[in-house]
């Protein structure tokens, strides 16, 4: 609900977030022996769908699973690199077909239930992900991919087309236990109690309970590999659902919450403000945009795309939305990406060239009412968003922006699941939307802005340039960044200028820690990245 | 009383059945597709389609209400959408906590609300009984929802402005427990969960308890003039035997009927205070479903609602046939 | 104590000339001398102080500077032509029959808390009509410089402070009594024509309609009422429209019931049984002697219904289910406040009373109207 | 005999209401003999009821007895008795029958219960012991099979058992003042007749003094010693039951004797008093009698009269001008 929509589809990436916890100095001091012990709670206001991995998308979800309950292959360093984690090593050989990719498995990992984890799991995995009857979502993550062959328990092959960023996927996947469901069919995966009542993981943490709206309660796997860290310093880890931010912000203050995961802008100040709270920021993946529908008259005009763009002030809307929170956009290129054009600069706040580019575009106010005509249109539209709070906050700025220049703007707030179905029904039933993407490591956004797609679901500004089509196919094959970095940078200055979206900001996240928890790092990789090094001072504990 | 009974769960059915019918209109009439929440751009559309024919939704309407009735009259209330899970197991363990909460308000409603109604009664036209009629009728038109964040926001929170506020009289502010409730004494655990339960069931309860105050004032005024209040004078029964003996008993047949009436406010009421304080009940569950478009859950939940307010009403009338012996009686000819 | 000669009524006129009231007040009418003293005072002051937003009208031309302006002339025309013509013929009023309407209208003049109530409605709505000459600002438009404007405390210039777009607190206040008082009015108007027709035809037909129809209002009646609004809003999309529309097609089977039960007990009497020994058809007994017969516990149901709409409506917007923003309903302005009322008390604080206040005042003129209009409640 | 058992003295019950103040008991005196039973009568209105309120203190707000009012149990001053006191006298050394058997017993307790309930208040006793004299009471009242009738409720007797019941509670006690309030008025004529003879039956076993009061002259005629007649708030005249009947010397009660229907006599038709009892908000001035009074003259109008006459007083300014009296109120209104 909260996240609205977002893309994921691969490419590395040489930018790394920015932000990361400033930590107790004095931790080092303390003996690792005490820092065995105590609970940590994370919250969020939002629900926890599943610990399966075939049936969740949300964004959370996956974080358990990928930090907490299960174990990945691999995992990416700072500079985001992959390294060995569940993999040992991994190499790749050329094939007739494209590559062949071997993961190595470690040997000292297993099951919370006492099974060795092995490379079938690895393939019954695999399988199943590439099975329709699954209807796993990500599924995209494995289309270049083909089969896996288990060559030893702990050997395990991939056969798969060579593109850039391959690696990416096994950063996101987690093996699953193919022992408690190899044997169920594939179409009965997404309702196996595995997800929420008797999720058996590999991973640091092994589940104790699960309170439907309420709790997921997880305990030290004294069993984790000294390799991979050994046991987790925190005995549970907890993580509550606390809808209303004003009730969690509350139980923060009141020390019953250590993380506050996705803090509501508004009550950044509130948090840094108390002793023995601190904010954690760092750059996130996602971007929001306002979607223009070029299929509409008004916004066929790259002219007007831009007039509104200048028009809309967007330092503002970071500032009083997001309460600082984000840096305004200049294209669908966050700055985490090694693509990232940085010395192009985004369209100023400029009214006043907004208001001649609309008139030289033949827009004009006749009939004295405030808003521009042009024959017998209006420019006088509906801007749609899901009800998000902070969303809501900049279609309302937007609205007084626009009206500014002479154009009227219908703000909509639709329940995320019809808005869904009207944006991508085949008669794109909307004038503009106000939404966010997830840029993934591995970027490619032909999707979203190639011709061949203008029928496809996600088309949704209808916007069609062939050196942008062109650009677009040759970079998703292209695996020397260097090569790519010039068209990439090309890609931006187009969108930059025909502004099929307005780009509005890149987010930037902000996650509430109580000074207690030691050794927090959060970053673009994860907010519970650290999750088993995390640990509290035996005085600080509850 | 059982044939009583046994009549009273008769006429029931049909109530049911239209509310599941009504529910299941609804929902089909809504725009909006249950689908959508896994529309995005790595869910291939052939992926879609498979999750629908999973679910049964490529299956015509009547089709779909029939073999919804079906297997719900098999006891197989379905599977969540979003969850993934039998509606059954995840209302298994929500209906229980929207019971503690309904029922600590109920107890709190009619427990505060007969006895400030009672003390208005015996001191009516006092300069008492007018400041609680008016702080009734405040308490009454306040929004709950706000009274809920101001609950927290002093109880819980003590904002700068209330920091005079005593700690002892602080109480948590969300969820049922806390998080190391499984490591608790049984003492332990049941005044943790005590604490947990003061805010919300007040935010839940205090305007009912505003309104029960106003009914018990007006039917105790009613009943004091009553000419069997005073033979028990006459007799020289103490003021407060003659109120709490023979007044109150018959100040609370109207009241009871209330129960009936409140129950579904409750549950109402509940969705929000759920969602405020984070309480894990069927409020929010339902709340979420409609919000996800979670079709199996949304009539499941509904059809229990439906089938708590009857079982309410029904605990309505039967309590109200204990405590007056004449409809007692009547029955018993019958 | 009527003024028998032309002397007296010349004076009369002259000092109602002056300031309407003030013939009644030295007749010793307090209450109406007072209540057209306020009214008087209140339109003047408006006209004075607001003068260039009263210009303004003429220049703006929008509906709403209409409606305010045709408030005020009518609000000045009525205090001077009350101020004449009331309480002239109230001594021969009194002394003939009255109407079963006039005698509950002396029953709820006595009683004090249900007047208070009606003076705050009048009041309240004299204010929503009057909004664009109460205030200089406009509800939803945003300045260009925000963090400037925004969150400033309650001051002389921004009377109830602003929101976090710097938007003065007072004027969407002033502009959300409307939203939030049609939303009541109109909901309540549909639910309770929909509930006196139901309920009406109902009992006046029993048998088979009545059991088909009752079975239908129990279905409605023992559904949790939030939920059922819920889930039909959130599937439909919130706007004011589906608001005011769904309010009232799931708030009228109480008023049904009420009806209903009503009828029961008048198809008995004989004036019923007269018309249909008329001849009359069932439509027209229905339309003409039996609803005027249940409008009195309809309208006490109709004026407590106010109170708990505006109240569901603001439930309804904490759960982001009604008029969308910047739509200034009242419920809007403390859900848009919420999330700062630690360092912004006053965005959520002054709607919340808003509320309270109309609801305690709608309650009090429901409570007032329910002992005026039941005579077994009259002492 | 000891003097009278209860003596009331200038006794004023005002009830001061927003609409102004009310007199409904405006002055009455009268003694009550050990073992004797005295006859109130009046039409509806006229005081009896809050008069005989007025000496349990069981007046509800605004009503208030007037300072200078006594009431006189034996050597007890009623009046200035604290409420704990007070409530030691109510059904126990005076109770009360009330008019309604059908209303004034308490709908959701068992008859036996509200029995004991004042044995065992007034007799400190146990509940087994309270139920003991319950059963005991109600069989004395001629309850047929009382053990069985003490866990019925009050809506499975008839009218006549309640009554019974409701004597069989305000004797449990051994009172030594029964006040009946109109106790037969609500019931059948038939049992009307029962309940009387157990009144005077009960009264004379027991040896208690009653006050009797009932707006019907023939069951006042059949039981009481002595009457008093009551009008507007006052006595207007008091005497030996026989007397009364007999030789009433206040044109209000003649009156009231010529509209009771007598089996003896043979009159035309049945005379009744021209007008309704006045407003007790606004009493007339002068004798209250006199709007309605046929023999009224000016002084009726101007002055109060006194109860005149000893041995049958009456508060008549006939007492003083016979010769006024006349034919037109033979006739009657």
């Amino acid at each position: 609900m909260r996240t609205g929509l977002f893309v994921i589809w691969g490419a590395v990436l040489l930018f790394a977030g920015c932000g990361e916890a400033e930590r107790a100095e004095d931790s080092a001091a303390v003996p690792d022996a005490e820092r065995y012990g105590g609970t940590a709670v994370v919250a969020a206001s939002y629900e926890v769908n599943s610990m399966n991995q075939f049936a969740s998308i949300d964004e959370i979800s996956q974080e358990l699973q990928n930090f907490v309950l299960l174990t990945t292959l691999i995992r990416y360093d700072e500079d985001l690199q992959p390294v060995p984690y569940l993999a040992e090593r991994w190499d790749t050989a050329t094939t007739r077909a494209g590559l062949r990719l071997t993961f190595q498995l470690r040997d000292d990992v297993s099951w919370h239930d006492g099974v060795p984890t092995t490379a079938h799991d690895v393939k019954f995995t695999f399988d199943r992900i590439k099975d329709p009857a699954t209807a796993y979502p990500r599924a995209s993550l494995l289309a270049l991919y083909d089969s896996a062959v288990v060559s030893d328990s702990f050997t395990v092959a991939l056969y798969l087309t060579r593109h850039p960023g391959f690696m990416d996927a096994w950063r996101t996947i987690s093996p699953m236990p193919a022992h408690i469901l190899g044997g169920v069919p594939p179409a009965g995966l997404r309702h196996h109690p595995f997800g929420s009542e008797s999720p058996v993981g590999n991973g640091p943490f092994r589940f104790v309970e699960h309170r439907s709206g309420d709790r997921w309660v997880f305990e030290a796997n004294p069993d984790f590999p000294e390799g991979l860290g050994g046991r987790p310093y925190v005995d549970r880890l907890v993580y509550r659902v606390i809808q209303e931010p004003t009730t969690l912000l509350g139980e923060l203050i009141a020390g019953e919450v250590d993380v506050y995961l996705v803090v509501a802008p508004a009550q950044v100040a509130q948090i840094e403000a108390n002793p023995g709270t601190e904010v954690v920021t760092y750059a996130n993946r996602n971007y929001a945009f306002i979607n223009w529908n070029g299929r509409r008259t008004f916004f066929q005009d790259p002219q007007v795309r831009r007039a509104l763009t200048l028009a809309i002030d967007r330092g503002s809307i970071v500032e009083v939305a997001r309460q600082g929170l984000g840096r305004v956009a200049n294209g669908p290129v966050p700055p985490f990406h090694w693509a990232y054009h940085t010395d192009l600069e985004p369209l100023p706040y400029d009214p006043d060239s907004a208001r001649a580019l609309l008139e030289a575009a033949g827009w004009v106010d006749q009939d004295g009412d405030g808003v521009r005509e042009r024959d017998v249109f209006k420019a006088s539209f509906e801007i749609k968003t899901n009800p998000d709070a902070t969303r809501q906050e900049i279609l309302t700025l937007v609205q007084a922006d626009l009206a500014k220049v002479g154009v009227d703007v219908r703000p909509r707030v639709q329940e995320s699941q019809s808005l869904g179905q009207d944006i991508m029904s085949p008669e794109r039933r909307f004038d503009a939307f106000l939404l966010g993407w997830r840029a993934d490591f591995n970027l490619d956004d032909r999707i979203i802005f190639a011709c061949s797609q203008l029928e496809g679901a996600y088309q949704w500004a209808s916007y069609c340039n062939p050196r942008v089509d062109e650009i677009l196919d040759r970079v998703a094959m292209m695996e020397d960044r260097s090569q790519a970095l010039p068209l990439w940078h090309e890609y931006q200055e187009i969108l930059r200028w025909e502004q099929p979206y307005t780009f509005l900001y890149y987010d930037v996240r902000a996650n509430a820690v109580r000074q207690r928890i030691q050794d927090v790092q959060m970053d673009i990789r994860g907010d519970l990245l650290s999750v088993k090094n995390w640990w509290i001072a035996p005085a600080d504990r509850r | 009383m059982t044939a009583y009974i046994f009549r009273r769960l008769l006429q029931a059915i049909p109530l049911v059945f239209g509310i599941l019918t009504l529910v299941f209109v609804i929902l089909q009439v809504a725009p909006g597709d249950p689908m959508a929440i896994y529309m995005h751009p790595s869910v291939a559309p052939e992926v879609l389609e498979q999750m629908r024919e999973n679910y049964g939704l490529d299956q015509p309407v009547h089709i779909q209400y029939v073999r919804w009735l079906k297997s719900f009259l098999s006891g197989d209330l379905g599977t969540s959408l979003t969850q993934n899970r039998p509606i059954a197991a995840i209302l298994a363990e929500r209906i229980p906590n929207t019971l503690l909460l309904s029922g600590t308000s109920l107890l709190l409603i009619f427990a505060i609300g007969i006895a400030i109604g009672i003390v208005q009664a015996v001191r009516q036209h006092s300069k008492l009984d007018h400041a609680l009629t008016l702080g009734a009728l405040f308490i009454y038109s306040m929004p709950s929802f706000w009274l809920g964040l101001m609950l927290i926001l002093i109880l819980a929170y003590r904002v700068h402005w209330v920091e005079w506020w005593p700690e002892a009289l602080k109480f948590p502010p969300s969820g049922m427990d806390s998080v190391n409730y499984d490591l608790l004494s049984t003492w332990g655990k049941f005044t943790d969960r005590l604490d947990h339960l003061v805010l919300p069931s007040i935010a839940l309860g205090v305007s009912s308890a505003a309104s029960v105050a106003r009914y018990t004032r007006s039917s105790m005024l009613e009943v004091i003039r009553q000419d069997y209040i005073r033979t028990a004078r006459a007799k020289g029964l103490p003021e407060r035997t003659v109120i709490l003996k023979h007044a109150l008993k018959n100040a609370l047949l109207p009241i009871i009927t209330l129960l009936g009436l409140y129950l579904p406010f409750l549950f109402s009421g509940a969705v929000l205070v759920e969602v405020v304080f984070a309480w894990p009940g069927m409020g929010r569950a339902i709340y979420d479903a409609i919000q996800q478009r979670d079709y199996p859950t949304v009539m499941a939940t509904t059809f229990v609602f439906a089938v708590m307010v009857v079982i309410a009403n029904l605990i309505a009338d039967i309590l109200y046939a204990v405590v007056d012996p004449r409809i007692r009686y009547e029955r018993e000819r019958r | 104590m009527s003024a028998s000669g032309g002397n007296g009524s010349r004076k009369r006129l002259s000092a109602a000339a002056l300031l309407p009231g003030l013939p009644q007040l030295l007749r010793g009418q307090r209450r109406a001398g007072l209540s057209l003293v306020a009214l008087a005072l209140s339109m003047l002051a408006v006209l004075v102080f607001g003068f260039d937003r009263v210009l303004a009208t003429f220049t703006v031309g929008r509906i709403d500077y209409w409606v305010a302006f045709l408030t005020l002339l009518a609000g000045l025309a009525a205090a001077w032509w009350l101020g004449v013509s009331w309480g002239r013929g109230s001594s021969e009023d009194s002394a003939a029959g009255a109407s079963q309407w006039a005698i509950a209208w002396r029953e709820f003049e006595k009683n004090r808390p249900a007047m208070l109530g009606l003076y705050l409605m009048v009041a309240l709505y004299l204010v929503t009509l009057l909004a664009p000459y109460l205030t200089s600002y406009e509800p939803s438009v945003i300045v260009d410089d925000i963090m400037r404007v925004r969150h400033l405390a309650p001051s002389q210039d921004h009377l109830m402070g602003t929101d976090k777009y710097g938007r003065d607190v007072y004027t969407r206040i002033l502009y959300g009594a409307r939203i939030s008082l049609s939303i009541g009015f109109i909901a309540v108007g549909i639910s309770i024509a929909l509930g006196t027709l139901v309920g009406a035809v109902s009992g006046y037909f029993g048998g088979v309609v009545d059991a088909v129809l009752m079975r239908f209002v129990d279905t409605l009646i023992s559904f949790p009422r939030l939920v059922l609004l819920i889930t039909v809003i959130a599937l439909f999309q919130p706007s004011i429209l589906v608001v005011v529309v769904v309010l009232g097609l799931t708030l009228w089977p109480s008023t049904a019931r009420i009806v209903r039960g009503e009828v029961l007990s008048l198809r008995e009497r004989e004036f019923i049984e007269a018309a249909r020994a008329l001849g009359l058809g069932s439509p027209r007994i229905i339309l003409r002697h039996i609803i005027p017969n249940v409008l009195g516990p309809v309208i006490v149901a109709a004026t407590l219904g106010l109170g708990n709409i505006i109240l569901i409506e603001a439930g309804l917007s904490f759960l982001g289910l009604s008029a969308p923003p910047p739509t200034p309903s009242w419920g809007n302005i403390i859900t848009d406040g919420r999330e700062y009322l630690v360092e912004a008390w006053w965005v959520s604080t002054f709607p919340g009373l808003a509320i309270v206040f109309t609801v305690v005042s709608f309650n009090l003129i429901g409570d007032g109207l329910r002992d005026a209009l039941d005579p077994r409640l009259r002492v | 005999m000891s003097g009278p058992i209860l003596q009331v003295e200038n006794l004023r019950t005002y009830f001061h209401t927003a609409d102004g103040l009310v007199r409904a008991v405006d002055g009455v005196s009268f003694n009550l003999g050990r073992g004797e039973t005295l006859g109130i009568v009046g039409e509806s209105g006229c005081g009896k009821s809050i008069t005989c309120l007025s000496i349990l203190r069981l007046v509800d707000p605004p009503g208030r007895i007037e300072p200078d009012s006594t009431i006189r149990l034996g050597d007890r001053e009623l009046t200035r008795l604290s409420e704990a006191a007070m409530r030691e006298v109510r059904g126990n050394a005076i109770s009360m029958i009330f008019q309604e058997p059908m209303t004034s017993l308490n709908p959701v307790w068992t008859i036996g219960g509200q029995i004991a309930e004042a044995v065992r208040l007034h007799r400190g006793v146990g509940r087994a012991e309270g139920r003991e004299r319950a059963a005991e009471m109600l069989g004395l009242v001629g309850l047929a099979n009382p053990q069985r009738r003490l866990d019925d409720y009050p809506h499975e007797l008839s009218g006549g058992m309640r009554q019974r019941a409701m004597i069989a509670m305000a004797l449990a006690c051994d009172p030594d003042v029964l006040l009946a309030d109109e106790p037969t008025t609500a019931l059948d004529v038939t049992i009307q007749a029962e309940i009387l003879d157990l009144l005077c039956e009960l009264q004379e076993r027991l040896g208690m003094a009653m006050i009797f009061v009932s707006h019907d002259l023939g069951v006042v005629a059949q039981i009481a010693d002595r009457v008093i007649v009551m009008y507007a708030g006052q006595v207007l005249e008091e005497g030996a039951t026989e007397g009364i009947f007999s030789r009433p010397r206040h044109p209000y009660t003649e009156g009231l004797l010529r509209s009771t229907p007598k089996l003896t006599a043979k009159l035309p038709r049945l005379a009744t008093i021209a007008g309704s009892v006045p407003s007790p908000k606004r009493w007339p001035a002068g004798c209250r009698f006199h709007p309605r009074c046929p023999h009224a003259w000016d002084r009726c109008r101007e002055d109060v009269p006194p109860l005149l006459a000893v041995d049958q007083p009456s508060r008549c300014w006939l007492e003083e001008e016979p010769q006024r009296r006349t034919r037109r109120g033979e006739a009657g209104g």
